[in-house]
């Protein structure tokens, strides 16, 4: 009777969790399973297709250089400091979660518009944001760097900062010493946290499509498809996206135990 | 001249504070620095070793102001009490870090590791990974990524606190060992009573930041410097002497006395005796305990339900009694008795 | 010089974590300072903003009632049991941060769409998902539960399950004592989820917009005014959508610790 | 008729396992369950409340058969060792939580709240939230809350374990108070050998799921059943006897042999004395030591370097003694002898 009663509990909780995984899981298998080999494989033949993904990818490969660039330093100091101010700092690295992706968009075209600030002083070094890849490469960094700061800024929390302490009684500098002991041990964090933003940056199409309609990236190529053509010739796009984002994300729950 | 001086050191860590701070140590010297948990010994030495800035003061070796060098030019030798070995690196690699960080060259670097661990008998662990040592190989490894570097000064916080018993007694020789050899001045940390008798030439002992007193083991067993000095180590019979295997058994011999114990060491050695384990009489005593003198009474001091007895045989015996006792016994200073205690009562270290 | 040499390392890696700071900050506070408030009163006052707010908001909430009905249940399961398959669902339940918008859009619409098999299942009972709330909620729904499982299941974690058994003794029956002992102790850590699942529904714009253009959300709604009449035209309403999302992670951050 | 009765119970849980355990208990007995850490003592208990599923064998109480009744149908208390009180509700809705999950009614479950914080003498206490509790006072609300449901059947997982010294005793109180009081039948898990003596009407030693011996404080100590129970036990000189306060002092009377204590405790009580605190001698002993005896030597052990002597005064009292005391006063089988220890070497519990 305890066994049963202690049953019907789980049962009816796992009968509703199931709707919730059936949810998520069913659209995604549905639209890669019904999509045929060779249509996939000549989608990703059409020239269109091919540079909106080449275009996709290393723009969000940028996002994350840059990222790694200012947000690891960032990260390391949010792990090892405390100053006036942390908890704000910590506060805006989590906003971009929250704020509309077109509402960025807006934003970002603002500042880095032909008539925002930061538009007209790049502009003499021949850089240009609207409707170029640098537009593309900010959207995605604003919209997915969170991931990977508050996963290195969790990777250096949990090296014991004695490491570092012991290397520069070895005769490390303060730079050797992270270099040569808390980055290699916080370094399976940063990568996945890398990873998880780069996965993040591909998936954007909000932000980026204010910024940028041409040069496309795959997410725009598809809504743009979808839109002048319909369902049935945007499904092989979407098909191959879901695929490649899949493989990143199974690479990633087997470089960590869990990823969050 | 003294080797190292540390002047007046003032440092304010997160609460924790060093007040006034002087220490200093001979060359070669072993100090073992004995205090309480939470007596702030570990931040002390860190700041020894740079790792905290100084308000005021001032740190010399060999007359060279160090106050305000960073860490890296210091080479001064750390272990921390839980090994802190670099996960990531080989033990031999571990061994190398110092070398590598003070770009010393590859082949004389080799030489050096290899020596190290030779010392410290830890050859045959150079290439396996630091996760797979026990504690006791892992404190080796710490101990020999420390010397490596040939540091001016080794400083150990609490070495052998994360050790089961066994263990530290082996490591405990390990140091004795390595420090007869290299002579490398050391400061070592503890808050074990035990362990700083056996491993101490000179003990400080500190709390809440401050130096309460330092000098020889018997120094401060016998004029404790302060209320707190004499309350750290407890009302102990603790003596130190020989001990000899005779045909009756194991002795140790004292200024003439000898008593009788029971152990497997010989040679120097360190002996406690509570005082509650000594029964005191006024006839001779013809009893199971092999240890029985006679004395004097020199003091007798009254703490409500218990007594604490003096004798002198003349060697200082603290007895602790009842108050019944005492006035069955109708003891009185200056009067002979017979003290006895046994063998097995005698806690040899 | 101790100190001056950390303060160089700290000095530039407060620069460039700063940079990064600056990026995400300037371009809100440009966009959220250069309006006026009378403008972005006259602009709540517009009817097709104020009820695009109102859908947003309305669907968004619908969504989160929706997945703590079948995810705070889930997120119990996975915090108390241990099952076969457990980590499998906890990477499905991950799996939408990375999926792209547009993609998730596509892969709903051919469940979901006129000719989905879920579509045609529900069209009897007078159930559309395609340009109506239904696909709105639907397409919130798949990219923001993560947030509330996760979150739910983190509080449920940290509640010792030994009071549960305690409660079981006291007379309280298996429902009862995760109702009266378990849920008001995870409350916070839901409530904390239910808050971020509903700003992250908000934001939402890629799959929406495969879903339905009318009735129209408000990150969509940005979109077309910025599409069709240009960017000084959509920045009130910009400007509106980031201040809402503002004012809801100033109460999560107060609500929480951390809101991580 | 039995009021509890375990019966050849087999439990598997995440590689623990109770194997064929049986255990019976009358109505208001107090069973100590003795056992060392990891026994599975409180798996054990987890499943008498119905919170593992059985997988063969059966739990009656008052012969109605509860294996498979849920756990909120059993009305069974138990106490964990630390506490479990619902964090978010006050003191006084953590007593009434079980009233309100039986929906007893609002009146009568405000006295019996009432009526159990007054039995525990934490009325004060009832406005109050957990957190803001001593570990005493957390105890003492985790017990009364139990009580307050009325239980066939009271479990306690090692209650006193998370307390400090001086709390244990008077919580220790406090339970044989509530028990004599109430007199629920009860099972008490413990670890604490002298727990166990203090507070047992009778002992089970259980041991990695199995029940070793069951029986009184002196049949399980006299008559260890196992070599399990013997060594668990180990080598003491335990007595139950009276206190009593006269004019030297307190004394506890053992069968005519009176032993001189040193505590402010009195009435029926258990002492114990280590065997290597006892002295031996072939004449008689004027010393402090307050106890002394005469006896016959009934039984000499050798254990390498020590010696277990028996003396019988005729109280049996064991005495540690080294090799070489036995073969200088070259002790025998069936010798007369003295035997003495001190007040303060008697240990009061």
């Amino acid at each position: 009777m305890q066994t049963l009663s202690k049953d019907w509990m789980r049962i009816s909780f796992l009968l509703l969790g199931g709707v919730l995984i059936l949810f998520i899981v069913w659209p995604l298998a549905q639209t890669v399973l019904s999509s045929k080999p060779g249509i996939l494989w000549q989608t990703l033949l059409d020239r269109e297709v091919f540079s909106s993904i080449a275009i996709t990818f290393y723009s969000s490969l940028i996002a994350t250089g840059i990222a790694f660039l200012t947000g690891v330093p960032l990260a390391y100091l949010l792990a090892r400091s405390t100053f006036p101010g942390k908890r704000l700092i910590e506060g805006i690295i989590d906003l971009p979660i929250v704020v509309p992706h077109s509402a960025v968009g807006i934003a970002l075209l603002m500042l880095f518009g032909r008539q925002g600030v930061l538009g007209r002083a790049f502009a003499p070094l021949g850089i240009k944001f609207v409707s170029a890849v640098p537009g593309i490469v900010i959207a995605m960094l604003f919209v997915s760097m969170s991931y990977l700061v508050n996963a290195a800024r969790d990777g250096f929390a949990s090296v014991d900062p004695r490491l570092e302490k012991v290397a520069r009684t070895l005769g490390a500098s303060q730079w050797r010493a992270l270099w040569h002991v808390s980055f290699p041990l916080a370094w399976r964090s940063i990568l996945s946290g890398m990873i998880l933003m780069w996965a993040r940056g591909l998936s954007e199409f909000g932000a980026v499509i204010i910024l940028s309609y041409h040069p496309t990236v795959a997410p725009v190529l598809l809504y743009t498809r979808f839109e002048s053509y319909g369902l049935d010739y945007a499904r092989p796009l979407a098909t191959i996206l879901i695929l490649s984002c899949l493989v990143v994300f199974v690479g990633l729950r087997m470089l960590t135990g869990r990823s969050r | 001249m003294t080797y190292l001086a540390i002047d007046a050191l003032n440092v304010e860590i997160g609460g924790f504070a060093l007040r006034d701070f002087s220490l200093n140590a001979n060359r070669g010297e072993y100090t073992i620095i004995l205090g309480p948990t939470g007596a702030g010994k570990t931040i002390l030495l860190e700041t020894i070793a740079g790792l905290h800035p100084v308000r005021s003061g001032r740190i010399t070796v060999e007359g060279e102001e160090i106050t305000h060098l960073p860490p890296e030019d210091r080479r001064i030798g750390f272990v921390y009490q839980d090994y802190m070995l670099f996960p990531h690196l080989s033990v031999e690699r571990n061994l190398g870090f110092g070398l590598d960080m003070r770009r010393i060259d590859r082949h004389s670097a080799i030489t050096k590791v290899q020596e190290a661990a030779r010392l410290l008998g830890i050859e045959h662990l150079l290439p396996r990974m630091p996760a797979s040592l026990s504690g006791g190989e892992k404190q080796r490894v710490a101990l020999a990524r420390a010397l490596v570097i040939e540091p001016r000064l080794l400083l150990l916080d609490e070495p052998l606190s994360a050790l089961d018993p066994e263990r530290r007694e082996s490591l405990q020789q390990e140091l004795s060992r390595a420090h007869d050899r290299l002579s490398t001045t050391t400061l070592h940390v503890t808050h074990d009573f035990e362990e700083a008798i056996s491993l101490g030439d000179r003990i400080a002992v500190i709390n809440s930041g401050r130096i309460e007193q330092v000098g020889t083991v018997d120094d401060i067993f016998r004029h404790p410097a302060s209320q707190f000095v004499a309350r750290f180590m407890g009302a102990r019979n603790l003596f130190t002497g020989v001990i000899k295997h005779q045909e009756e058994g194991s002795v140790l011999s004292i200024d003439g006395i000898k008593i009788a114990v029971v152990t497997d060491r010989h040679g120097p050695a360190h002996v406690s005796i509570r005082p509650e384990d000594i029964l005191i009489s006024r006839g001779k005593l013809d009893s199971s305990a092999r240890n029985s003198y006679s004395g004097r009474i020199s003091k007798i001091v009254d703490r409500g339900p218990l007594i604490y007895v003096t004798v002198c045989v003349p060697l200082p015996f603290v007895v602790i009694i009842t108050r019944r006792s005492l006035t069955q016994m109708a003891l009185e200073v200056g009067m002979e008795v017979y003290i006895a205690f046994k063998a097995s009562a005698v806690h040899v270290f």
